[in-house]
């Protein structure tokens, strides 16, 4: 089905590459704030399901596809819970700067 | 496309689950419209519900495969089912009186792990990349959510922090790998995949999705090097919240780390064997180390769960029906250790009542409380794994099935760094009965002491008591899944 | 009566050990004395049933009688019993014992009397005579041992007696080390004996002998010839217990024990149990040359050596100690030569007056108050007349005063002169050299005996002389010395008249026994009855040479004491002026060889140094610091590291399950084959 | 180049340089805008490969009420960005360099990609043509994966109790809602009737 | 149901009954103590009563496992089988027996804790007897493994000045040195297919198999024992115990990697125990010499003592090794015997510590004055330490000897230095504590041996001395047994058996 619009599995899969790398990347080169890492797991998330509907497409198989949507699901429960808890930070820390997250070691 | 669900009998092996969710809505409502009700009272609530769902498990074993292959519920499932219940109804048991001071006073807290319990029951039962990634998720939200939720508490926040964003990262490991299995196998069934692997048509994306799959599970049991949120977040959470932490979840991820390999991926052992045998080694070695330099008690206990783990992953890494029987044991005996061990952290509070989570503070305690330093003694005896103790028998069977694939370098290594681990339980041992003492102890609740005295009653009589029943069981589970 | 005999003095040294507290010092010391009496007298009427009716003795000819108390060791094919063995070398060895013994715990009653720990002393006594029956008796080489490590005991006890002593104990601990030394060799020997004989009973052992008289064994890395292997070995432990050359340094300091310990132990009895394992063991020696040329050559420089040592020891006690050590050297260079009986007679007669002369000595002492060195007496005699002609007797018995060729002399002339024949007669190089290293010692003999009477008895009263080396080890007892010979009192009868019995034994044991010990060879055969070797040509030999060798130890004894003579009564500046003009040999033989200092050097020293090296340098620094500790350490070290990496940032978490990830990839394709 | 692959090509270069900037932006705000904008082109790429649904769910969802979040609560938080503090950046060589090993790999999977044997048998759920995406989607959430969209309302559910027990703070000087006491509010309690006599008001 | 085919479990787990009446026991005061110590001393009097029964019913000539209980336990691996034979037999009844002394003990030495410090000693009894007595070789390791626990407690609360290193060091040689042959039991699992010892000893294992079971088997077993260069935790742990400690460390649990070695090394691996008796040598006479010469410097009386020990379970090493009849009996006479005089030692040195509170030699001197008593008990266990004839040590001490000279000269030859050394340290010992004048002022006061300290002490002189002139109770029990054991040893091997033919060169 790919096939016939001749894009190949493989350019889905380089870009889903690409942003998982990216979201990976924002996650620990970010230094800045809290929120660009929660955005760098939304860019993840978008990665898996660019992969889940190409394969999807690719073996003409639904299933990507609702995986996809259960993912997008999950990723905004995440996305609320994620966002709730940083408030909790802000309100005890104030600030959420990523260096600051670091009470909590050795 | 019909569902596979005609009557509400053919349920019957999802009856637990479906108890439970019910449940836990039940629970939820009745918080909110029982005017003015304790937080406690909800809490034995939920501990019922558990014990109900319990009772229902053991007393119906009905196994079979559910809506279309997306759930499984065989020997093996049960076995660990029963396990997440026994630990979830125990850590809520032992958080009863102590939940105020821990900022968990609240209804919600309850509500919360009783949805996360049933998010283990499913990934337990999981047979499907989907059903998997549902369970996964509905424990870890809870679990974000219970560990920051003293919400004064700024390392609370931290840890939910940490948990949440590494979490979320490690979920996103798992969805990849989940994506490429089913790009390159074309199905997301657990035991569908396994019949589109062979040795000769294993390719680098099926390879690199299995990796990613374990990886992400690997978070979740916080084998190293996935394992770095486990010691803050096991610091920083409050210490009940801790306690459930330590135990159920581990034993759901373990669950559905043996199911995924040892169904998904059986034609590649060799494989993922290198995998386990890396997380294994890595696990037991850095735990054995990073425990040693610890003072407080909670991040102590962190890294000999991820010690434990290591040590648990032993028995996996042999991919036979005797490493995975060897595994279950080892849970049973890790969550009656790990509930054991949380009870005396919560007992042991100062006069003024503030909790005591560093070692140096437990000085003389085995003059102050005798029978909580007798407990925590026997406890710290059976993690480094000295017979005639529980732990010892845990460890014999994991290392069992490793000699016999002749892992004899994961078994060497595995009990030297045991070895070396002793050094900080031993530590402990030592701080309680050699050293003199400095502080006085509150007076230990009821509930407490009666947990502690069933937990060190089942590991020293063990090899007497619980050692055939539950060998027995394990064998049961783990010759389903082979 | 053999269990009797033997454990008579056990049952005393139980009673005056366990219940002396309770019983009294008195009662223990009656007890004692008078269960070995009784045992001496079974003794003499088992030895006179062999003496006077061999053949109508218990048991037939050539066998010995055997009695089996109880089973020891059984394992494997070793077979070992408590046998008490009795044949006539027995019975001659019983004899000797129970009475020296005797004699010896009557004696104590009247010189420990003001002791407070007699029934100690008393039961260290019967201890020790226990033993050295067990020893004289025993069946197998372990029994043997097990009597040898007794008497080893006790004289261990006994040489400490004086706890108090720091002196005394140092000498009872050398006594028991360096006869260690002895066993170490005997153990090898038994060993090594068992392995060619197959057995450690001597029947089967000596039955076994000419089978195995050939074989060679591995020894060490050597193959080497068994017999003289076993021999040597088993040899090493007669060394040890009979004080010989280089095993000798203890038998001196062995006088820091009270006096008649040393009749008893270090003269008499314990020390001449290295002579009869040799002449026991005589059908072993007798299959292998080199031992028994070693066996004579260390006799004779034991004898040589402890000769010219006596000549300038100033206490009174040393010097009859080099004395018996001299003298058992010529026991052994007898039993080298190959005539064991008269070996065995030697050691017969010299436990008479050997004895005698340290009973002697002891009244001397204790009529002096425990002043000891010779320096400081002088003109005895007329204050202790009785003791003066003892030590007289006993002097001239063991300078073998007699008439070559006649019966005529004192008991050593008969034993000694036996010997110096029968080493003259043994031939080839070694004979000739023990021949005249015993001639030359008979003549050192000679003269320090007689220094010895006169230096003590004749003469006037030297106590003001004090010697700058002095040796004499002054007890605490609180007796003053200025007024010592003043004080100086004859003993009380008690004392003495052991003293009569052990002078009567002295003068007449050698004429009466020489036919059975140094007789025709028939005779001699026909009393030991196979118990031990006999060599007919070797004693026809002794019999029949030159008329010099027969006078040549008269003849030297009788220079030794002109010699004397000259330089102690007339001439009495002579000895100081001889020390001054050769002071190094003076110090030499002074000294003892330095043999003390030597050990101390080589041995003593080295061991605690290594000991201590060992232990603070290997073992605490090693193993425990540098290893087990550091160990420790490291692990510290390497949990520091680790805990640095929890930093407790949440990118170097990412960052770690990152490069986790990224190695787990790389090693799954690497590992599984895919990159290629 | 067909058409599709232009189209391709264009929304997987935004996608990607939107997704680069989202990590590098200096302001938050400028990151959730470009996070904005790499799901709107993702969207097209779904609708490329034939994911209509998922498409527009995607903007709806995602860019109406996940990304208007992430909007919402950088602006309330509203932290002042401050520079990048010195040395936090030592690490980040070793960092690109793993980075992009991982890259690398994953690309490499990309390029291996071959269809399993049969597949086409064994497909779980077989797209079949001429029948709608959406409708496609439902029949098969409300029936096969009835458990999974349970489950997933089990997730909702913790995501609003977590959220709610999370951030709600009971302050007193607030009115609140109070349903049950409006609803319960009996005519007795609101309605006072009162006579009024005419002129003289109350 | 016949009551002595339980006879082993019961005498196994008495003690452990005792130590749970024991929890039952109020109160912290002087009666309550009593009262404990009266509990442990008459459970631990039953025991050594059944145990001396065991040893009557015991018949020697049979040589397979008597008393024999055998049940599946955990899965196939692990058993839970009871059973002694002759080598193991004697251990059982020596162990029994020296625990009332160390209960007796507890009144004049333990102070604080005391109901605990009997717990753990009535705990540490069972682990011990169990060891012997078990015939699973998990259930071995179990028991073994098992002391650790309650000797870790005993050095660590009951121990003196340093005994947190000492116990430290203790529990850590002793675990890593295990741990290694628990994975070389698993792996002899897989081989044989069970882990009962009475089929293990028949299965034949691959040679190369066997070396690698042997080291591993060896670094458990060389610690315990303990072998040099592996013994340095035992001269500390010996000074920090207390003295039961002390005695039970000794007399027992240092037999626990003797009987291991005879037991498992020479009997399940005799390929790999040839191949390796020179190196078993070399460290035996290294340990013979070497801690004798340690010894002979120590100032510290528990020290030296425990250097001792190292040498003299040297001979037992050497003797095992050598594999003959000869040396597997004295093998275990030696550890019998050292077992009686090496507790009766450590109880002298704990009679004069009670009162002076040092161990320090040069703090004694002259005790025999005030203490003729124990100056007469200390000599007879001092001569038993040297090996003379007579008593007890000598027994062993001769065979292990003999043995070796028959396998090896040189190795007899060193060992023999042993004879020598170990007079001249034990009597140098002996010299400075009781012999000398008694100058010091803090020893006037010292009091002799009281009654309970006598009580203790008789039986074990009356012991040492029987065994020295009668051996034969312990000879003809493990006769049969030893004789299997070094049949099967030479069978396997393939040595002609008559060494002394071969050596004599017909």
């Amino acid at each position: 089905m790919l096939a016939a619009t001749g894009i190949g599995i493989g350019h889905y899969l380089a870009v889903g590459a690409i942003l998982f790398t990216l979201g990976v990347f924002g996650i620990f080169l970010n230094r800045k704030n809290i929120i660009v890492i929660l955005m760098s797991v939304e860019l993840i998330l978008l990665a898996v399901n660019i992969n889940f509907v190409a394969f999807s497409a690719q073996l003409g198989d639904l299933a990507g596809q609702i995986f996809a949507l259960l993912i997008l699901t999950v990723a905004a429960a995440e996305a609320a819970i994620g966002l709730a808890i940083l408030v909790i930070f802000y309100r005890n820390r104030g600030t959420i700067a990523v260096e600051d997250v670091n009470q909590l070691k050795g | 496309m019909q569902s596979d669900v005609t009557s509400f009998a053919s349920l019957a092996p999802a009856y637990p689950e479906l108890l439970m969710a019910v449940g836990a809505v039940v629970v939820l409502l009745l918080a909110l419209f029982w005017k003015n009700v304790r937080p406690g009272v909800i809490a034995v609530v939920a501990i019922v519900l558990l014990l109900a769902t319990l009772a229902v498990l053991v007393l119906q074993p009905a196994s079979g495969v559910l809506f279309n292959g997306i759930v499984i519920v065989d020997g093996f499932a049960r076995y660990m089912k029963a396990l997440v219940l026994g630990a979830a109804a125990a850590t809520v048991m032992i958080s009863l009186s102590n939940s105020k001071e821990h900022g968990i006073d609240k209804f919600e807290y309850s509500v919360l792990v009783l949805l996360a319990t049933l998010g283990m029951m499913i990934m337990v039962s999981a047979n499907d990349l989907m059903s998997l990634y549902i369970g996964l998720e509905l424990q870890s939200l809870a679990l974000y959510v219970v560990a920051a939720m003293k919400r004064e508490d700024p390392r609370a926040a931290e840890a939910g922090i940490k948990y949440f964003v590494l979490g979320a990262l490690s979920s996103g490991m798992l969805l990849y790998g989940a994506s490429l299995v089913y790009g390159f196998t074309g199905t997301t069934q657990l035991d569908q995949i396994v019949a589109a692997i062979t040795l000769e048509t294993r390719s680098i994306g099926l390879i690199f999705g299995m990796v990613f799959l374990l990886a992400g599970i690997a978070f979740k049991i916080s084998a190293v090097p996935f394992h770095m949120w486990t010691p803050d977040v096991y610091e920083g959470a409050p210490t009940p919240v801790t306690a459930f932490f330590a135990a159920a979840p581990k034993v759901a991820a373990m669950a559905l780390f043996i199911r995924v390999t040892t169904v998904s991926f059986g034609p590649i052992t060799k494989d993922w064997q290198q995998i386990v045998i890396f997380l294994s080694i890595a696990s037991m070695v850095l735990a054995s180390f990073a425990a040693i330099g610890q003072d407080n008690l909670k991040r102590l206990l962190a890294y000999s769960s991820i010690g434990h783990v290591g040590f648990a992953l032993v028995g996996l890494s042999a991919g036979t029906a005797v490493g995975v029987e060897g595994v279950a044991v080892y849970m049973a005996i890790y969550v009656a250790m790990t509930v054991g061990i949380f009870a005396c952290v919560l007992a042991l509070r100062t006069e003024d009542g503030r909790p005591v989570e560093t070692i140096t503070a437990l000085a003389g305690l085995a003059q102050r409380k005798p029978f909580v330093a007798a407990i925590i003694a026997i406890l710290m005896f059976s993690l480094i794994g000295l017979p005639p103790l529980a732990g010892f028998f845990a460890k014999w069977q994991v290392f069992l099935a490793a000699v016999e694939q002749n892992l004899f370098v994961l078994a060497v290594i595995g009990v030297l760094a045991s070895a070396v681990s002793a050094f900080y339980y031993l530590r402990i041992i030592k701080v309680m009965y050699f050293d003199e003492p400095v502080a006085k102890f509150a007076a230990v609740p009821g509930e407490l002491t009666a947990v502690m005295a069933g937990v060190g009653f089942l590991i020293v009589t063990y090899f007497f008591t619980v050692a055939r029943p539950l060998t027995d069981a394990a064998h049961a589970a783990a010759g389903s899944l082979f | 009566m053999i269990q009797a005999i033997v454990f008579l003095p056990l049952v005393g040294a139980l009673i005056a050990g366990l219940l002396g507290r309770v019983i009294g010092h008195r009662t223990s010391e009656y007890i004692t004395t008078g269960l070995l009496i009784i045992a001496a007298v079974l003794s003499w009427v088992v030895f006179a049933q062999y003496w006077l009716a061999p053949a109508a003795a218990e048991g037939a000819h050539g066998a010995a009688t055997k009695v089996e108390v109880f089973r020891w060791i059984t394992s494997g094919a070793l077979d070992l019993r408590w046998v008490l063995r009795v044949d006539t070398l027995t019975a001659v060895m019983l004899v000797v014992v129970t009475t020296v013994s005797s004699l010896v715990h009557v004696y104590s009653i009247g010189y420990m009397s003001d002791d407070p720990h007699r029934a100690r002393f008393f039961s260290y006594l019967s201890l020790f005579t226990f033993a050295m029956l067990m020893l004289v008796t025993a069946d197998n080489f372990l029994q043997m041992f097990f009597g040898w490590e007794g008497v080893g005991l006790a004289s261990y006890l006994l040489i400490g007696f004086w706890y108090k002593k720091p002196s005394a104990n140092a000498a009872a601990m050398k006594a028991f080390v360096v006869n260690r030394v002895g066993d170490f060799g005997f153990v090898l020997g038994i060993f090594a004996a068992f392995m060619v004989l197959g057995q450690l009973d001597f029947d089967s052992a000596f039955h076994a002998v000419p089978e195995h008289a050939d074989a060679t064994m591995r020894f060490l890395s050597w193959d080497l010839h068994a017999m003289t292997v076993v021999c040597l070995l088993l040899f090493m432990g007669a060394m040890g217990k009979s004080a010989q050359f280089l095993l000798h340094t203890w038998l001196p300091d062995a006088m820091e024990g009270p006096t008649p310990v040393s009749a008893l132990i270090h003269a008499a009895t314990m020390v001449t149990a290295g002579v009869f394992m040799v002449a026991r063991l005589s059908p072993l020696f007798e299959a292998s040359d080199i031992a028994m040329m070693v066996v004579m050559l260390v006799g004779a420089m034991t004898a040589f050596f402890a000769a010219t040592v006596g000549l300038v020891q100033n206490d009174i006690k040393r010097v009859i100690a080099y004395s018996t050590c001299s003298q058992l050297g010529y026991m052994f260079v007898a039993l080298g030569a190959g005539a064991y009986s008269v070996g065995i007679f030697h050691l017969f007669t010299h436990a008479f007056f050997k004895a005698l002369l340290f009973l002697g000595a002891g009244s001397v002492i204790h009529a002096m108050h425990h002043e000891q060195d010779m320096r400081n007496m002088g003109g005895l005699r007329h204050k202790i007349p009785v003791t003066y002609w003892m030590m007289i007797i006993g002097t001239l018995a063991l300078t073998g005063v007699g008439i070559p060729g006649t019966p005529l002399g004192f008991a050593g002339f008969f034993s000694k002169d036996g010997i110096i024949e029968v080493a003259y007669a043994a031939g080839a190089s070694t004979g000739y050299i023990a021949f005249w290293a015993l001639v030359i010692s008979a003549m050192f003999t000679s003269f320090y005996s007689w220094r010895l009477i006169h230096l003590t008895f004749h003469g006037k009263p030297r106590e003001a002389n004090h010697g700058h080396d002095a040796h004499a080890a002054h007890d605490d007892h609180g007796h003053g010395h200025g007024s010592a010979y003043d004080n100086a009192h004859e003993s009380p009868n008690v004392m003495l008249v052991p003293l009569y019995i052990l002078a009567a034994g002295a003068v007449l044991a050698g004429v009466v026994f020489n036919d059975v010990f140094f007789g025709h060879a028939e005779h001699i055969e026909h009393f030991f009855q196979g118990s031990l070797v006999v060599s007919a040509d070797l004693l026809d030999a002794a019999h029949h040479v030159p008329w010099q060798v027969k006078w040549s130890a008269t003849g030297a004894m009788l220079i030794g004491f002109v010699a004397a003579f000259q330089m102690y009564i007339r001439d009495t500046e002579a000895p100081r002026r001889l020390a001054h003009a050769n002071p190094g040999l003076y110090l030499f033989l002074l000294n003892k060889w330095y043999f003390d200092e030597l050990y101390d050097r080589i041995f003593v020293k080295p061991a605690l140094w290594l000991g201590n090296a060992l232990w603070k340098g290997f073992d605490d620094q090693l193993i425990d610091k540098a290893l087990t500790e550091g160990l420790g350490a490291r692990v510290k070290a390497i949990t520091g590291r680790v805990v640095k990496l929890q930093s407790g940032y949440l990118y170097h978490y990412a960052f770690a399950m990152l490069i986790g990830i990224a190695a787990l990839l790389t090693w799954a394709i690497a590992a599984g084959g895919l990159l290629g | 180049m067909t058409l599709p692959l232009f189209f391709f090509y264009v929304f997987s270069v935004i996608t990607v340089a939107s997704a680069l900037m989202v990590i590098a932006a200096r302001n938050p705000v400028h990151s959730v805008l470009f996070l904005i904008l790499a799901f709107v082109n993702s969207a097209g790429l779904f609708m490329l490969a034939g994911a209509e649904f998922l498409a527009l769910i995607l903007i709806v969802v995602y860019v109406g009420a996940v990304a208007v979040l992430f909007l919402f609560v950088t602006m309330m938080l509203d932290v002042d960005f401050a520079s990048l503090r010195q040395g936090m950046l030592q690490y980040a060589p070793v960092g690109v360099v793993v980075g992009v090993i991982l890259l690398l790999e994953l690309l490499l999977v990309g390029g291996s990609f071959v269809l399993p044997t049969g597949v086409e048998a064994t497909a779980m759920v077989p797209i079949e043509q001429g029948v709608q995406n959406t409708k496609a989607i439902g029949q098969l959430l409300y029936t096969r994966y009835v458990f999974l969209f349970q489950g997933a309302a089990g997730i909702l559910l913790v995501a609003m109790i977590g959220a709610i027990v999370l951030t709600l703070r009971h302050k007193s000087n607030v009115k609140r809602q109070d349903v049950f006491r409006q609803t319960g509010r009996k005519r007795s309690e609101g309605v006072e009737l009162v006579k009024v006599k005419s002129g003289q008001g109350l | 149901m016949i009551f002595s085919d339980h006879l082993l479990t019961v005498i196994t787990f008495l003690p452990t009954l005792g130590a749970l009446v024991l929890l039952f026991v109020g109160g912290r005061d002087e009666a309550s103590e009593n009262l404990s110590r009266w509990i442990a001393l008459g459970f631990t009097l039953a025991t050594a009563g059944l145990s001396l029964w065991l040893w009557a019913l015991f018949d020697p000539a049979n040589t397979g496992f008597q008393f024999v209980e055998d049940y599946n336990w955990i899965g196939d691996s692990i058993g839970y089988r009871m059973g002694v034979d002759g080598i193991s037999v004697l251990f059982i009844p020596l162990t029994a027996v020296l625990m009332p002394a160390v209960v007796l003990t507890s009144w004049g030495s333990i102070t604080k804790r005391v109901k605990e410090y009997l717990i753990v000693f009535l705990v540490l009894e069972t682990f011990m007897i169990g060891a012997f007595a078990t015939l699973d070789l998990a259930m071995f390791y179990v028991f073994f493994e098992g002391t650790l626990i309650p000797m870790f407690l005993i050095i660590g609360i009951w121990g003196g000045s340093r005994r947190i290193q000492a116990t430290y060091k203790f529990f850590f040689y002793s675990f890593t040195g295990t741990v290694l042959m628990l994975i070389a039991i698993m792996a002899m699992f897989w081989q044989a297919g069970t882990l009962d010892i009475k089929q293990l000893l028949t299965f034949k294992f691959p040679p190369e198999v066997q070396t690698w079971l042997w080291i591993a088997f060896f670094a458990s077993f060389a610690v315990k024992m303990p072998m040099w260069p592996f013994h340095r935790w035992l001269p500390e742990a010996h000074v920090e115990a207390p003295t039961g400690g002390s005695v039970i460390l000794a007399a027992i649990l240092l037999k626990l990697g003797g009987y291991g070695f005879i037991r498992f090394s020479i009997s399940m691996f005799p390929d790999a125990s040839h191949q390796f008796a020179n190196f078993v040598f070399v460290l035996s006479i290294a340990a013979i010499i070497i801690t004798s010469l340690i010894a002979l410097v120590q100032t510290d009386i528990k020290k030296l003592i425990a250097y001792s020990s190292v040498a003299h379970m040297g001979f037992v090493t050497m003797g095992i090794f050598a594999g003959n009849i000869y040396g597997i009996h004295g093998a275990i006479f030696q550890m019998i015997s050292h077992g009686i005089v090496s507790a009766a030692l450590f109880l002298c040195v704990g009679v004069i510590y009670d009162r002076m509170h040092t161990r320090d030699i040069e703090a004694y001197g002259g005790l025999v004055e005030r203490m003729p008593r124990y100056a007469v008990a200390f000599m007879v266990f001092t001569m038993a330490n040297v090996g003379l004839p007579g008593t007890s040590g000598f027994v062993g001490e001769f065979l292990t000897m003999f043995s070796v000279f028959q396998v090896n000269t040189w190795v007899a030859f060193f060992a023999a230095f042993g004879v020598i050394l170990s007079a001249a340290y034990a009597l140098w010992l002996y010299r400075r504590v009781i012999f000398g004048a008694l100058t010091k002022e803090s020893l006037k006061g010292i009091l002799d041996l009281d009654k309970r300290e006598a009580f203790v002490l008789v039986p074990l002189i009356i012991l040492t001395i029987l065994f020295g002139f009668y051996p034969a109770p312990i000879l003809d029990a493990t006769a049969a047994s030893a004789n299997v054991v070094a049949e099967n040893f030479a069978n396997a091997i393939g040595a002609a058996p008559a060494a002394v033919a071969a050596a004599t060169g017909h």
